[in-house]
């Protein structure tokens, strides 16, 4: 997908781009063992990458943590998906009238920086723990990126095309819908993209700190008290959340190129 | 039909660099007229296209379509824009790009495809329908951008150098068919051209505008024998008289 | 100017809302606005010269920390989101990696940060940058990759050198995007400030003073440091717009063609 | 007697008699995973609320702050935490506290603050103008060596605390980044073991021998609508801290149910005493030295918030 | 100077929707001259000069500039692009645009202005220099993208469509203003055009080419008296012959 490269007679193939994948993932995975193996990190504290892996093998296999790895993806995907419902809508609110948008923002940018440790009492408070106070606290963090996203993109959306179309008599919500959306769609894509991310790691934060019970966070909690911490297993915990982190990531990165391939086959006519 | 009136337009007003696009404009175009503007570059054609189809507020004066003053965008009308590429909409199929102002127009999903492929069709593009638009070359563009007005089948057309981008042979074929169409629906049209023999050959009146601040220094009635024809028209001696009259007028006023 | 007004007034209602709900509440943990403010002003602005020393103790580290972090995140993900969004080599090299890692909970990395950084400022930094980078980056590698083609091209046409190209076509293209994630990593780095003033070994700062006042329910106290993250929050933003309308002057305008 | 009519009447019952009348039977208790709230996992595993007519499930939280949200919007009826937490929230208004039941005490080498073999610190002395580390500031580790410090004629405020949590104590001790590890157990028992560790002070002895740290709490609110129901548990805790005391495996057994602590650790690590009574002389102490810390506004009354012990 | 071999190029190789954009195209340009360009539109034109400016590897043939296959873009060449208001960067100023690729050249500050100043204003835009693309007409923006390419004084030049979008006076002032330049500096010009007047005034030789896949069908010498001038040279009678002559080519391979 280089654009700036000049371009080569032959693109790279897929093998050679799975190689080079799978040798950037293994240079991270060595630099992990050497560390830990030459003591420059203390291996009782970062375990070498080996027995880091070879921990989460088998954590798969654990019932236990499989079902408290199920409870916080379902908080993650409730929160992800709320929050990317919740927060197209109100970009292309703010993002479309300007009024509203400088109406709001003293509001919105006194919110936006407000942590969720100091949310969390609170929200527990009104709400209740459990399901919801993650999700509360999920969509709170995973909103902004989709909305920003959204909201950015709506600017960089061709004056002419949106010309277009309200020169065909159409009004301002369906030169939104039909025009400003699409035409930004790629770049609200990378926002949940972001949103994803961010979602993930708040479902777990949140239940380090407060989980109830349940969740790959309070997994994690309790390898931490454990005497000696059980490093193996927290890391391994941390390698399953990242590995997941990834296959969303390839997920969604896959829908964006079917859904956008316009956008992609445009961009790649340099090649 | 379309009644501008002393329209006047300023852009960054009130700042250093502010630019007299237009100043103290008159022109009205009659129903069912086809009415030919040319003018040199940079002198204001396409802001007084974009004051009628109400998508910039004059600073001074107004347009009024069919008696109504030009608040927003009137109903019925179609704009073929100079940037033609950049108006069309790149995550559209050149089918779906052509149909989507048909939603408007109460058709069903079939009706608009099958408008949709007609047009496209009349513009010699039948086989590009379900190509996006950058697979296009720049007077495929061009055409499907055409197309797009065509199929909508406005009563009030704005093109704004509809036939730059196409070969000889095919602008020919592109003028008549919107002379064609024009006779069909009734339509007005309003043509921007550098092409001094296209806006004789297809216009019923020919305004050659001032450089800029725009105005009107000219406004020639063509009186040819119709239907017009790409070969006898041409060489009708009031052709050849009209054409150097407008070359003449844009010449002058575009060194002065 | 009638945004101005019509904001303030926006403003003043919901104060004046959220200080009559707190107060028919009267719940502890929700104090009126006014007795937050009340204390804001005796912790830390009721000093000889209006600052007290605990804001000069808490705050001025916290920003400190912040700025250090902004800066060092957001250079990170421009750099990085280049390199990914021109190379095709670097993006098939490091994405897996850097997917990976945007995934990963900071707080569960603790105990690897102590051991890589120690206790204290290094740590911190590490901290802040290791979670703010990631917005900057994508949305950056999303600008760098989605430069008109036929820029790219031109560039190509005129031989520019990598470094004019980056400079001069990519970069620029890239910014308004790019600030997208710029504006989300600015607030988003005052809440990992507040994280890493959790951290083990830290005795200052708004997020130590906010954290410290939940241990102990000063629930005012804590209210205090929510409200002047909210109020910083505010502050920088509006800093920062200042700056991209600055900079990003050509694609304002640009766009203020229709409406 | 500062107690009201409705609990006298209540503890001249015999416990067997007690089963009618209770307000609820089913109770959601929050407990930490720590080995002072093991009374209540015995008491469960020993069937001894079960003698009371009371179903209890636990619900372990990560920490205490944690549960009182909990506890007032009623997702839990009671809960475990320290005294140093809950007088503070008592004393700023966030709760008003009521003590169902003491639960531990430090008891001798349960605490212990620790340095390395190779540390150049070796009295209480040597720990002046040191660094610490403490789970939570402002806490009970922190008051109870306030006052062993002072009995040791080091000044305490020359003691530099830094929070750090559970799991990164370790590395921050071999890191050099304390100087002196602030211990509970199991910790001192593996450090020992482990690492070498010597124990330079135990900060539950002299003045804060016997320091209470947690205990059974709830809202006033929630005891004034449920006072049989309070003298029940009571019971069936004090009853289990009486069984703990003689018999180590019933601890032992429940250990790995809600702790990270395995059989064979449980077998060797010092318990913390387990209060078979309620005592608000000795509770009373606690909130005396916070309020001589600045920690509190005003004096609490302790005794004001307990009730007397009803079992045996 | 410049050697086409045999070139073809396929877009979308290999998918149900390839597309032949050429077809065994051989042509060879000399030194100093000035190749026009014409065929139907969407035939390959556009698809030949990305080829020759190393902007797409063609799927077959090979292209040579000075001799060198052409892998990347070769060394002294310019561009003016169809769709040149894309080709503009909206980020810098009319100047900026132009100014920007003298860098490869070793100028200093003051001299890259300069000459930016001075192709500004032989287009006719010495005042909009600091202006921003935005802010320009159509036809404005063409100019800088003109300015742009001669300014930077390449041996090989390329231009595709680059007098479409100006009215009839500044079209020929540029036209005249392309001549006068490449005499002066022995620039070898490759234009693409839709005017067949245009193609014969201006070229040394005309080309035209068939309809996709484009191939040549048509290589006319254009033997007229130097220098040319646009009243004499466009009354020639060869100059007649010639623009017959392509017009016939043009318009018999646009509608087979
Ligand atoms: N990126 C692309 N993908 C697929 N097909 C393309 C692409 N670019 C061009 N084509 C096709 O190649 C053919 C030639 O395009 P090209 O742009 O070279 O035409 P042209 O001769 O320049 O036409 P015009 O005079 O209209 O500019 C067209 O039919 C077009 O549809
Ligand atoms: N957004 C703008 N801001 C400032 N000036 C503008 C803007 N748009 C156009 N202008 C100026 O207004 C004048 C008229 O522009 P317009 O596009 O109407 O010209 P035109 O007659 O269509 O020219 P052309 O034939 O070259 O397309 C030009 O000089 C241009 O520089
Ligand atoms: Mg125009
Ligand atoms: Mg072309």
């Amino acid at each position: 997908m280089s654009t700036l490269a000049q371009p080569r007679l032959r693109p790279a193939s897929h093998a050679t781009r799975w190689s080079r994948r799978a040798a950037g993932a293994l240079a991270f995975a060595a630099l992990i063992e050497l560390l830990s193996r030459t003591g420059l990190a203390d291996p009782e504290f970062l375990p070498p990458a080996t027995e880091i892996v070879g921990r989460a093998a088998t954590l798969a296999a654990d019932p236990a943590f499989r079902a408290h790895a199920l409870t916080s993806l379902l908080a993650w995907a409730i929160g992800l998906g709320l929050a990317t419902v919740l927060a197209v809508p109100l970009g292309l609110l703010l993002g479309s009238v300007p009024i509203i948008d400088a109406a709001t923002r003293s509001v919105v940018e006194f919110l936006r920086p407000i942590p969720s440790v100091a949310l969390i009492p609170l929200v527990a408070l009104v709400i209740g723990t459990g399901l919801q106070l993650r999700v509360t606290l999920v969509v709170y963090a995973a909103l902004w990126p989709i909305l920003y996203n959204t909201m950015y993109g709506l600017r960089g959306v061709d004056p002419l095309a949106k010309e277009s179309l309200r020169a065909y008599g159409f009004g301002p919500l369906a030169v939104l819908l039909r025009v400003s959306l699409p035409s930004s769609a790629p770049f609200i894509a990378t926002g949940v993209r972001l949103a994803a991310g961010v979602a993930l790691i708040l479902t777990v934060s949140t239940e380090i700190v407060a989980g109830r019970g349940e969740g790959i966070g309070v997994f994690l909690f309790f390898a931490g008290i454990a005497v000696p911490a059980r490093m193996a297993d927290i890391l391994a915990g941390v390698f399953w959340v990242g590995l997941f982190g990834v296959l969303v990531n390839a997920l969604l990165v896959a829908a964006e190129r079917r859904a956008f391939r316009w956008h992609h086959a445009r961009l790649g006519v340099a090649e | 039909m379309l009644e501008i009136d002393n329209l006047s337009h300023v852009y960054g007003g009130g700042t250093p660099n502010a630019h007299h696009a237009i100043e103290g404009l008159n022109l009205s175009v009659a129903e069912g007229e086809l009415l030919c503007i040319v003018g040199p570059s940079g002198c204001g054609k396409s802001t007084l296209l974009r004051s009628i189809a109400g998508l910039i507020t004059p600073t001074g004066g107004q347009v009024k379509v069919e008696g109504n003053v030009v608040r927003q965008t009137p109903d019925n009308l179609a704009v073929v824009f100079q940037d033609y590429s950049r108006s069309l909409f790149p995550w559209m199929s050149v089918a779906d790009n052509v149909a989507l102002p048909l939603r408007r127009k109460n058709m069903d999903k079939t009706r608009r495809k099958e408008a949709a492929h007609e047009a496209l069709e009349s513009v010699g593009l039948e086989g590009a329908a379900r190509k996006y638009p950058f697979q296009l070359s720049g007077g495929m563009q061009q055409r499907v951008a055409i197309a797009r007005a065509l199929a909508y089948r406005p009563t009030l057309m704005l093109m704004d150098e509809p036939f730059g981008s196409v070969d000889a042979q095919t602008r020919e074929d592109l003028e008549d068919l919107v002379l064609k169409v024009r006779g069909h629906h009734q339509m007005t049209i309003v043509l921007i051209t550098h092409d001094i023999d296209e806006s004789v050959y297809v216009g019923d009146r020919v305004v050659v505008l001032s450089k800029a601040p725009a105005h009107v220094v000219g406004d020639l009635k063509v009186d040819l024998p119709g239907p017009r024809d790409q070969i006898t028209t041409r060489e009708h001696p009031d052709f050849v008289h009209l054409r150097a009259e407008v070359g003449r007028l844009v010449r002058g006023h575009a060194t002065v | 100017m009638r945004t101005a007004v019509f904001r303030t007034v926006v403003l003043v209602v919901l104060v004046l809302v959220w200080e009559a709900v707190t107060r028919l509440a009267g719940s502890p943990f929700f104090p009126p606005p006014s007795t937050i403010v009340a204390r804001m002003h005796a912790m830390w602005f009721s000093g000889p010269y209006v600052l007290t020393d605990a804001a000069v103790g808490n705050i001025l580290p916290s920003l400190g920390r912040m700025a250090l972090g902004f800066a060092g995140g957001a250079l990170a993900g421009v750099v990085l989101g280049l390199a990914l969004g021109l190379s095709a080599r670097a993006y098939d090299y490091l994405d897996g990696v850097l997917q990976f890692l945007r995934a990963i909970p900071p707080p569960a990395l603790v105990t690897v940060f102590l051991v890589l950084f120690g206790f204290g400022l290094r740590m911190q930094l590490a901290f802040i940058m290791f979670s703010i980078v990631w917005p900057v980056l994508l949305n950056t590698a999303d600008g760098a990759r989605s430069v008109e083609p036929l820029h790219l091209q031109t560039s190509r046409v005129f031989r520019l050198s990598r470094g004019e190209r980056i400079f001069r076509v990519v970069l620029p293209s890239a910014l308004p995007k790019m600030f997208a994630g710029l504006r989300l990593a600015l607030s988003l780095s005052l809440i990992v400030m507040v994280f890493s003033e959790l951290l083990p070994g830290t005795t200052n700062g708004i997020g130590f003073q906010l954290t410290d006042a939940y241990a102990t329910f000063d629930l005012p106290a804590m209210w205090a440091g929510i409200v002047l993250l909210g109020v910083l929050g505010y502050l920088l933003n509006e800093l920062f717009l200042v700056v991209e309308r600055r900079v990003l002057a050509w694609h304002h305008a640009a766009q203020e063609l229709v409406s | 007697a500062a107690c009201t009519s409705g609990v006298e009447t209540t503890a001249s019952a015999p416990p067997s008699a007690s089963v009618s009348g209770l307000e609820k039977t089913k109770l959601k208790i929050a407990t930490l995973p720590a080995i002072d709230s093991a009374a209540l996992y015995v008491a469960i595993d020993q069937k001894l609320f079960e003698q009371e007519g009371l179903e209890v499930t636990p619900q372990v939280v990560q920490n205490a702050p944690e549960a009182i949200p909990m506890l007032l919007n009623g997702e839990i009826d009671a809960m475990f935490g320290n005294y140093v937490s809950m007088f503070a929230a008592h004393d700023k208004g966030s709760l008003k506290l009521r003590i169902l039941a003491e639960g531990s005490r430090a008891a001798p080498d349960s605490l212990s603050v620790m340095a390395l073999p190779n540390s150049p610190i070796k009295t209480a002395k040597d720990l002046e103008g040191k660094t610490i580390n403490v789970n939570v500031l402002h806490n009970f580790q922190e008051l109870a060596l306030t006052q062993v410090l002072k009995a040791n004629n080091v000044d305490p405020a020359t003691i530099k605390y830094v929070q750090v949590t559970f799991q990164n104590i370790m590395p921050s001790w071999k890191g050099g980044q304390i100087d002196a590890a602030y211990l509970g157990e199991p910790m001192v028992t593996a450090a020992t073991a482990s690492m070498g560790a010597r124990k330079i002070l135990d900060p539950a002895s002299g003045p804060a021998a016997e320091f209470p740290i947690s205990g059974y709490v709830s809202t006033q609110d929630w005891y004034d609508k449920n006072p049989k129901v309070s003298a029940a548990f009571q019971r069936a805790i004090h009853n289990a801290a009486k069984l703990m005391e003689t018999n180590r495996e019933a601890v032992a057994k429940v250990l790995p149910n809600f702790t990270q602590i395995d059989a064979a650790t449980a077998a060797t690590v010092t318990f913390p005493y387990f209060s078979s009574n309620d005592n608000p002389v000795r509770l009373q102490r606690v909130a005396d030295w916070m309020l001589e810390a600045k920690w509190l506004t005003k004096a609490i009354d302790v005794k004001a918030l307990m009730s007397p012990t009803t079992s045996g």
